[in-house]
């Protein structure tokens, strides 16, 4: 237990350093959503119907964009070596430093949610619904990114790659996480059906995601 | 404790680099891996370490805990230094040392033992080649570990730290410990020589 | 006294010292008088009172462009001529130059609904100023993450220097692009066009908002040099003490 | 004075701008504050500069 | 000259071998455009309309996803050393590496448009109006997203600190470029206005990015 | 030939590293740079590369060429490497030897020569820490350059190694050029020695 805590704990103070600290993470929700409107145009009944899904991926490229060096950056500086050797199972240390990279990219996406939905021109019963599926939808899109990630270090392989492998995984996250929310706010399908789907994912990619990577990782050695 | 690898081969990226290779080792005893560039001293090592799996053979640790798997038991100091520039010096120590195991408590004395009690709260990314190898050693001290895997450990110290992780050597031999060391230069401690042929 | 007096910066903080109570003074006295002008301006025949937006608007508009340039400057003190307070003025200007931006990012936005009948639209002027915002935040964000201020100060200098070529964008983008946004009629080719009723009052403000800036930029690099001093008697404590 | 039907509007952005540079004054005064109080700290801890001036000597 | 014509042929051959050829580059834009109809909802219409947009955001994600290990991976394994030492000047061999980025991972995207725009519903000039604009346009993001580059070998950072510092100054290029190709599409304004300004943006872009990137790095050696 | 530095100092992370520190060497000369962990050798080296700005004094070459600059006409071998493992050992040679301005031609010849002339077309990626360092003491090779700064260049290298390793500086001081190098263990050749103080 200490160990798992101990990893996390570190890796969450890594990310908070070197990325720049969780206001990086909620700068960067805003920048891309201030990117969208340029591209789509500046058409605001447009914008809020597009809403839920330009929050949904801005969440889908912070991961991306963090997650690719979840485990190179500890393979290349030669950490990796010394977690596969530990005592604690590879799984649950995959899983913590999962979780570690949600508790410092994820979370603070979601706590920015309400302040970009007025940016949007959502009103507050939408925003609170896109950051309720954001809550649960993001360890998902965390767990199932690790399984990229580990790939990564298997393969010697990164950037595009990794995406590539990593984004149809990502695809019925991110359906059932925008239905939902537009559920939510425009009707006229129940919300609770996507929602639950959305739920059931995040608690597969939970267990899924950490013995995928473990068993990548394990298999990858050199 | 015995250590002991029984016609051990080993394939990396589709070459093979050894076969057949025995060797054997017991508690209080350093095991010195030579020959030369590229012959597979790394290899050994960190199939000992089981980062690599054998191409054939079994490598197994006889007295150690029944539990644990050779690996568990073991240390691995290799190139790469498992540090994270972001980091303290102490941050890095003690998260090591919670990570695999150890104690919690000060990594103060550990830190000092190995000469960097002034850099404790340095961020690692500013430490020399041969601070960053203490740093290494200061983590064989603060987890204890019965079998002990070290690649070219003096590799970047000056005379000090040579004497410092001789000194550290003898006492984990002198607790029982089992040492592999891989090296070019002498150790500056009685080993029993496991000489590897080929490579270049 | 010249620049290079300047840069020692002991010499620096007893000068301002010595100039800040009478600049907060002239401040205060410049913007009291603004306010009272802007108060009795008459009303437009277009805009109605909401022309009194204009006098804290533009004012706050022009300094968020300003500061830039200040900053601009800086960087070149930084990367250029090494000048030592170079990047203590750079680091200070950000966020009173986010406050700016900040502010006419608002006092637009109030403006708008009732002038285009909306608080927001995505167009050049605006969408302009608001990138300015976001690399103010950006540069806030960078100095903050990095603690080793001198490695800051030049990768927040090259960063400035690139993100100057919003300025023209943001000066020129109504001239450009047909947008909501009214064109310069203060500021531009041939003289300003704004009547005498508005027009003093507006310049009186921005002078009065030109000074806080001054005032406040000046004092916020006061207290940058005792950080910095602070910083390096830690450090000194630090070594004394593994001494 | 009358504002006319957008006085709430006038209003809120008078006084938006007045409490932003308030922020910012209190924000620079506490800072200095602060910054003097930690420089007198270390003149008692007897740290000086390189120079050998008191911390707190400008 | 052999000098750069060197580092833009190592640099392209590690780009192949490493992110796994330009079709990776390929599949990822691929990737980007099946998610988008996903995340907007299958509305035909609107994916016409949202085409170019679509197009350009999956260029500027590829170009953000491969860009911040540009100098960074050189300054990890002493390259940058070596190449700071060189005689040849720094501002040209970044433009080199920048170049070199933009023939592996710019122009396979520009190369498969036509394809993608089958799947968004554009008819053969709106695919070739989004394919100039993207010919014209990606050098610019690859020349900005190089300045962020290198602050962060400078910085020490990464992640999502320099896609904030990055994404502001790429802003541009996409309204542009976006607006190009919808004008081209649709009318009612001249292609013309927009799409030069998009090259007067990479032509600047083209010359700030190297200046800056190589002042960057120069300031930030340790 | 002599490279010279006056009175310098140098400054890491905020802390002094060393200060007034003179050095002059000349054709055909060794200078080792000696002394304890973290007494700056490393950074002494990026001072003279070019890679570090001095906090004070001045690095200067008498009688190089005028028109390029001392870090133009120097060698940096350093604890990084700079090989690309998805690039094979004779890409990386020759794209080093094509960017630093070596004539072209076959680069075969300067593998055998360090003992990595059956690794050629392996990906650098496979080599050992010993083959690794020799790829690098190839690289001083194919590009002429009068000033060597060699950081701990024989770590990682077994005895032949090192004695080829000691070969080619003989050589290369036998063609006039100088070399400057940070060492713990003795160079196998005769060199004016400075020592660094301080550092731990
Ligand atoms: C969020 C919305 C807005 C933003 C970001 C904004 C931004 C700016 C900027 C940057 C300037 C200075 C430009 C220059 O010096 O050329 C400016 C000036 C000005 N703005 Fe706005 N503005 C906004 C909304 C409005 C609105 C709604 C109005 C009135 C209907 C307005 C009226 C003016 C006027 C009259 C000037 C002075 C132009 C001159 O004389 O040069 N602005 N604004
Ligand atoms: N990147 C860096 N940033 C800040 N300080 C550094 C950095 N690298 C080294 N230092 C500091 O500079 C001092 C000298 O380091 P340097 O690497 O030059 O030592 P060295 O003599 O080469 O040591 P070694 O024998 O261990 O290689 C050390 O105290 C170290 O902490
Ligand atoms: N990651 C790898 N993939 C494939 N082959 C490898 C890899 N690492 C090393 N090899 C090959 O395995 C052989 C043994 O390498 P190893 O690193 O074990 O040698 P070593 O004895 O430690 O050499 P050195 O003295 O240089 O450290 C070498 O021929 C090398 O080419
Ligand atoms: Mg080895
Ligand atoms: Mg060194």
């Amino acid at each position: 237990m200490t160990a798992i805590t101990a990893l996390i704990r570190r890796d969450i103070k890594i990310a908070l350093r070197v990325g720049g600290g969780a206001l990086i993470g909620v700068l960067f929700f805003l920048t891309v959503t201030v990117l969208m409107p340029f591209a789509i145009g500046p058409d605001l009944a447009l914008l809020t119907r597009l809403g839920p899904a330009i929050l949904w991926l801005g969440a889908l490229l912070a991961s991306l964009l963090t997650l690719d060096r979840l485990f190179t950056a500890d393979h290349e500086d030669g950490s990796l070596d010394l977690i596969v050797m530990g005592q604690t199972p590879l799984e649950l240390a995959c899983a913590a430093k999962a979780l570690a990279h949600w508790l410092a990219a994820g979370v603070p996406l979601i706590v920015a949610t309400p302040m970009l939905g007025l940016l949007l021109n959502l009103d507050g019963e939408a925003t609170s619904a896109v950051a309720l599926t954001l809550l649960v939808g993001t360890p998902a899109l965390t767990f199932t990114g690790m399984i990229g990630a580990a790939l990564a270090v298997t393969l010697h392989r990164g950037g595009l790659l990794l995406a590539v492998l990593v984004l149809p995984l990502s695809i019925p996250v991110l359906i059932f996480g925008v239905s939902a929310s537009q559920a939510a706010i425009t009707g006229p399908l129940a919300f609770g059906t996507p929602f639950s789907i959305l739920c059931a994912l995040s608690l597969v990619s939970l267990v899924v995601g950490p013995f995928a990577a473990a068993a990548s990782l394990r298999h990858g050695l050199d | 404790m015995r250590l002991s690898g029984r016609q051990i081969s080993c394939v990396r990226g589709g070459r093979a680099v050894f076969s057949g290779l025995d060797f054997e080792t017991a508690s209080g005893e350093v095991l010195a891996v030579v020959g030369p560039n590229g012959s597979g001293k790394t290899s050994l090592l960190r199939l000992v370490a089981g980062l690599l799996v054998p191409a054939g053979g079994s490598i197994g640790l006889e007295g150690g805990e029944t539990e644990l798997t050779l690996p568990e038991q073991s240390h691995y100091l290799g190139h790469r230094d498992a540090l994270k520039p972001a980091l303290s010096v102490a941050e890095n120590l003690s998260f090591w040392r919670d990570f695999l195991g150890g104690e919690t408590g000060d990594v103060g004395p550990c830190l000092t033992a190995v000469g960097l009690g002034h850099a404790t709260y340095l961020p690692a990314a500013y430490l020399s080649a041969g601070q960053r190898r203490r740093l290494s050693i200061a983590r064989l001290l603060v987890v204890r570990r019965p079998v002990w895997l070290l690649d070219e450990p003096t590799s970047a110290l000056d005379a000090a730290g040579q004497e410092l992780c001789v000194g550290v050597m003898r006492d984990h031999l002198a607790s029982g410990g089992i040492i592999v060391a891989a090296t070019h230069a002498p150790l500056g401690i009685e080993a029993r020589e496991l000489r590897m042929g080929g490579g270049k | 006294m010249t620049l290079i007096d300047l840069a020692n910066p002991t010499k620096f903080l007893s000068l301002t010292g010595r100039v800040l109570p009478w600049l907060a003074g002239a401040t205060a006295i410049l913007l009291l008088v603004g306010l009272y002008q802007a108060a009795i301006a008459p009303d437009d025949y277009q805009q109605g009172a909401t022309v009194k937006i204009m006098f804290i608007h533009v004012p706050n508009a022009w300094l968020s462009m300003f500061v830039w340039g200040v900053m601009s400057i800086a960087a070149l003190g930084t990367l250029v001529w090494r000048h030592p307070l170079a990047d203590v003025a750079a680091k200070a200007a950000a966020p009173i130059g986010a406050a700016f931006t900040f502010l006419a990012l608002v006092t637009g936005s109030l403006w708008g609904r009732p002038m285009w009948g909306t608080y927001w639209e995505w167009d050049a002027r605006l969408t302009s100023v608001l990138v300015l915002f976001l690399m103010y935040l950006g540069l806030m964000a960078l100095w903050r993450a990095v603690d080793d201020p001198s490695r800051a100060a030049r990768a927040a200098a090259v960063l400035t220097l690139v993100g100057a070529i919003n300025l023209p964008i943001i000066k020129f983008s109504v001239d450009w692009w047909n947008t909501l946004h009214q064109p310069a009629s203060v500021m531009r080719m041939g003289g300003p066009s704004l009547d005498k009723a508005f027009l003093i009052p507006l310049l009186v403000m921005a002078i009065g908002f030109s000074l806080l800036f001054v005032t406040l930029h000046l004092a916020a690099m006061r207290n940058e040099i005792l950080r910095r001093r602070v910083r390096s008697l830690q450090m000194m404590q630090a070594s004394q003490q593994a001494a | 004075m009358s504002l006319g039907p957008y006085a709430s509007y006038i209003v809120t952005s008078y006084s938006l701008v007045a409490a932003i540079v308030l922020i910012l004054i209190v924000w620079i005064a506490i800072d200095y504050r602060l910054q003097k109080e930690r420089l007198r700290e270390f003149e008692a801890g007897g740290v000086t500069r390189r120079s050998g001036r008191q911390a707190t000597d400008v």
